[in-house]
């Protein structure tokens, strides 16, 4: 991203703040990954390494009271919501602690009061239901923004389809995004669909469509802020292709030997924290030490949120009654 | 218009509109989803003129996306508001099934989100709709936890029942019966009532045998019960109005009062409700049990279009009456 | 359509063929509706008034076996693969003798022998299950075409995107349409879809797509010919989105007074079966007389059908037991 | 690799590819579709091989689009092909939901096309998946008329109803266990063989109480058979194998010589096979019963994902245990 074009647009302390939640996502993942790997958690641990800068490039994009329905590899959107470390590892371990309490693992966390809507399995289910967010909104004439996307893998699913047409007919305040990092689990693109850019997807809606570098925070972010405004002024959704690559497995126990490795060596390099540290340094608001300094603040709040999930209890065998049905106080205002 | 509820008598379709109409007034999180229900008034025009009262964005037409529209009553529901979506024929209800199983039913459960959702879906054969257009899809959902299911039988019930589902803040399937939209009438009340998600209704008292029901059914069941009175037979019949959650208690007080039963039902037999109310009988009140459970339901099949296949598919009052007639003799 | 190109292009007696299975058609359509107002058809009766050409052409224009999943107003294409009035009108009549022996009612109907999937309701369904048997034809090398099809309002579902997909991405020798009629039910377009052209949505899957006018059997003919070619060839599916108006309601139930009347006035003039005629005259392919000649034969086809109908049996209720499941035998070879 | 059937011990999940194997050797008709069994083998490694030995178009990686894919399968069935389709995880299936029950399930009733398709569905718990990775989704389709589901315990009735359930020229729904992929072994016979579509097993003899069951919780049901024989407790483990069509002569059989029935799965207990038996025992059998007819089965939840949760939720030896004391003494 041009750093005049930066230096301009996106406030200095919004860009640290934006670097010091890359950092922290990738320290979060880090010790998941790590915990996995020591068999501590059980079930699927999908991260957003190398990706992290498309979940705290738009969380950050967006206010506090829009509502986001994150991918399954959003870790930043919930650490820029609030949720912290502590409940994050909670989740992951299936304690008390985590936002779930153990109902459901890994990713799958939600807190409406944090606007975060609980992400489904099912890829793209949670597009319709952010489309309804945005309805939600219009109706009550508010000024508040959904925000939801999907892997390109998930933009080959009916709910993509009927989510984006709903929204464009209806012209909702909403941001439709897709990560496109290449790979399917082991499919790529090309067993995917029948285009190079899945910005290809929005014309089939009549919806305005940007390629944006998924791996470059400040491009994600001025991105976003412009498809939302656009939205909130009631100009209708914008659908957003993030363009990155799935550096790790699908999962943490898949090898992904279906990568080229020559592949993966050419997105090394743009990595998004490297290129978030390349940018910062150029407009001097940071350096190595600085960052050395944000990296082990992070790794500090990991190692908190490490003890909070620690001495969080394993919820009683009994809670698994509890919950099937909502009471009439707990509705959304 | 919101004093529809004039004590004069109004058809089982009437009730539904009444109930929408009465609380869309009293309530405006409450507004509606689905294919032609603008400016058309829906395919069977429950929401005549609701667009010219409620405006475009309450009374919403939907592009032809079952799965999509039932998504978007999810999210806004999570968001505060009361959506009532419309499934032009319930058997469309297929397509939205990974929404409603997967997302509206479980997302309380899994992350404490409410989702105080009502899709209200014609159903039942009878009509000659054949096998796309008179299915019983309740069957799918019984074995969806997070979801309420209900099929009313009267005008009452249907007004009430709707009132409730639209409070509750739940998912909540509301399955209207298309052939009872204009063939019953009742007077209501003119008040504000609603009737109570999970409570079955004795909707005719006897000592011999408990016939449980719900839906169209339930007119067959009463109209075998008159011919079964004048031979000494006296059936009780049991509306359960909701499906899911079953009032047990009432079942099984008119069971331990007849000890005999028969599950009767318009869905296919095989995985109905019958089978899992049989099977709490069996479980809960097997000592008071004076003689099989029947069962009389349709076979499984899809439902056939032609009058005759259509017939044969259907349970009959005859059906009825031989199967009490069996018991009797027990 | 140019008359140049049509007399270049389409054999005198192909576009007289189908000039004739436009009229029976008509003539049976207008039977059809007749017996619905006199109360002797239950059910929905769906017409394709006013739409005859599209059926009528694309049938016209693929070999016999190639497959046809026919949408809700194609009645054409049944008649050109061989399904009489008699069987037609039976099938209406809930009669024995109607290709689904009285199961199913109305337009659903299908023949695997004749090359012909039968209708689902459920909009777009078969979308799919089209791309599938052109899957079929190219895992056996065979030199054969799926052609099917949806409303504007199909188009919406999420079986109709991931058909277009799943076909793309495999080049499946498979041909899509549209019968873009202008309504769903009572839903405009502007309802539907954010876009005016139906054939916008063949992009989201880089699927050539092409708008016919569907009121010109001519001009469907050819575009389909050349889509099937281009298939058959295994240069992968294309999308056609026939324009045309949907002259009755949406079903014969249905007074359609959510269409303005100047709409379905400006249409009138472009009646198929005039076009047709105008095409026949200015070629020196067909006179009044000879068009009177060919009304009256495909009304007397349509009386010795009904008669036929007539005559069919009603099927005995223990006949429901019948057919849930399939035997050995009836699979396809 | 057609010869993978050596006399040695196989895994059911080695049962499985064996069969796909076979299959596809023996009939080129037989093709396989799903997200990621190309060159990655399928997420659980089932199909791992099988594309560079029969190439990409019998080994079709898909789009992630389950309705679509399942479409594209029944399509491919009609036209003469026997496609089996790979569901990730079985909860996905809701995605094709409509594809299942409204166009392969009605097909041949409607219109006499034969749709001979198989989709595997990896289901159950056990495996610390939580909600979305450990669902049983059989009870949604036992409603729907036109499909068969099977559901093999064993590496042999892994591989014989895999094999027949190719073979049969209908929809089946294979369901198949993923607790039990690596966890258990047996020695296949040599030559081919199948398991008939519709025949349950015994598969141990006992004479004082049926336990009716099938997938995984057959192994816990002759776990309980142990511990119980020796406090004289003799079970009958009946294992289902085809849920439907329900294979009513054996389990009759079974029921006639105890008189004393438990129902065990895995699936929730609302609306599970358990209740369609109960309600089959209740109608049929009525004469012979002795007791309650117990259903064991989990909560009406969704599958909750940390450790003590889903322990709490699968049923246990211990509850079987304890259910079967309480019916010895009835
Ligand atoms: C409907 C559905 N089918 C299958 C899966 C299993 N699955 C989980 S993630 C995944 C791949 C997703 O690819 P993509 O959407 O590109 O996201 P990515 O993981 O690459 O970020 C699959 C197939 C699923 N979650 N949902
Ligand atoms: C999934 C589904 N939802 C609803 C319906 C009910 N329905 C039947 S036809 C129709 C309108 C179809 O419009 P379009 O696709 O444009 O075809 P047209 O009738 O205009 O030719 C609707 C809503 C259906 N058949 N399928
Ligand atoms: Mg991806
Ligand atoms: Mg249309």
């Amino acid at each position: 991203m041009d750093q005049a074009v930066v230096a301009k647009d996106i406030k200095r302390s919004d860009l640290l703040e934006m670097y010091y939640y890359l950092r922290l996502t990738r320290s979060l993942e880090d010790r998941i990954t790590a915990l996995y790997r020591q068999g501590r958690i059980v079930g699927g641990v999908y991260t957003s390494h190398g990706m992290e800068a498309i979940a705290v490039g738009y969380a950050s994009a967006l206010n506090p009271d829009d509502v986001i329905a994150p991918f399954h590899r959003d870790m930043g959107a919930f650490l820029v919501r609030g949720f912290t470390p502590g409940e994050v590892i909670a989740q992951y371990l299936g304690k008390q602690g985590g936002p779930t309490k153990g109902k459901d693992g890994n990713v799958h966390m939600g807190d409406l009061k944090r606007g975060m809507i609980g992400f489904v399995s099912h890829l793209a289910d949670n597009m319709p239901v952010a489309a309804g967010a945005a309805l939600a909104f219009k109706i009550r004439k508010e000024s508040r923004v959904a925000f939801a996307g999907t892997g390109d893998g998930g933009t080959s699913r009916g709910d993509f389809h009927e989510a984006m047409n709903l929204a464009s007919v209806r012209k909702l305040p909403v941001v439709f995004f897709c990560t496109n990092n290449q790979y399917a689990y082991s499919t790529p693109l090309r067993y995917q669909m029948a285009i190079t850019d899945v910005v290809e997807r929005a014309k089939a809606y009549g919806m305005p469509g940007e390629i944006v570098d998924g791996n470059d925070v400040a491009d994600v972010y001025l991105a976003c802020r412009r498809a939302i405004a656009k939205a909130r002024a009631g100009e209708g959704p914008t659908f957003l292709e993030f363009k990155t690559m799935r550096m790790h497995g699908h999962s943490e126990h898949d090898a992904a030997k279906y990568v080229p490795r020559e592949l993966l060596n050419a997105w090394q390099c743009k990595d998004p924290i490297i290129c978030a540290e390349q940018l910062l340094s150029r407009l001097g608001y940071g350096d190595e030490s600085y960052f050395h300094e944000v990296l082990e603040r992070t790794k500090k709040e990991v190692d908190i949120g490490m003890e909070f999930a620690e001495q969080s209890p394993l919820p009683e065998g009994r809670e698994t009654l509890v919950g099937v049905f909502a009471t009439d106080d707990e509705v959304s205002p | 218009m919101t004093t529809a509820t004039l004590a004069q008598e109004v058809t089982y379709i009437d009730a539904i509109s009444q109930a929408l109409d009465e609380e869309m007034s009293r309530d405006e999180r409450v507004f509606l989803m689905g294919e032609d229900i603008g400016a058309y008034g829906g395919a069977f025009k429950v929401t005549e003129g609701f667009l010219k009262k409620f405006g475009e964005w309450r009374v919403l037409d939907t592009p032809l996306s079952e799965s999509g529209f039932v998504g978007a009553a999810i999210g806004a529901a999570m968001m505060g508001l009361r959506p009532v979506v419309e499934m032009q024929f319930a058997d469309f209800i297929s397509c939205a099934f990974d929404q409603i199983t997967e997302v509206a039913a479980k997302n309380h459960y899994r992350w404490g989100a409410a989702v105080p959702l009502v899709i209200r879906a014609p159903f039942g054969g009878g009509v000659h709709g054949g096998p796309f257009h008179s299915e019983c899809p309740e069957g799918w959902f019984f074995h969806s936890p997070g979801l309420k299911i209900v099929a009313p039988s009267t005008p009452y019930d249907a007004k009430g029942l709707l009132k409730a589902a639209i409070r509750d803040p739940n998912p909540v399937l509301y399955f209207e019966h298309k052939f009872l939209y204009r063939r019953i009438k009742a007077t209501l009340p003119q008040e504000d009532f609603i009737v109570p998600i999970g409570k079955a209704d004795i909707k005719r008292s006897g000592g011999d045998i408990s016939v449980i029901t719900y839906g169209a059914m339930v007119h067959l069941a009463l109209e075998a019960a008159e011919l079964l009175s004048k031979e000494g037979i006296d059936l009780e019949v049991v509306d359960l109005r909701t499906l899911i959650p079953l009032d047990k208690e009432t079942i099984y007080a008119s069971v331990r009062k007849t000890s005999k039963v028969i599950l009767l039902h318009e869905d296919n037999k095989t995985g109905g409700i019958g089978a899992e109310i049989s099977a709490l009988l069996a479980e809960d009140c097997f000592d008071c049990l004076d003689g099989p459970i029947l069962r009389i339901a349709p076979p499984d099949t899809p439902v056939p279009f032609s009058t005759p296949l259509e017939e044969f598919f259907l349970p009959k009052v005859s059906d009825i009456v031989a199967g009490a007639k069996k018991l009797a003799v027990y």
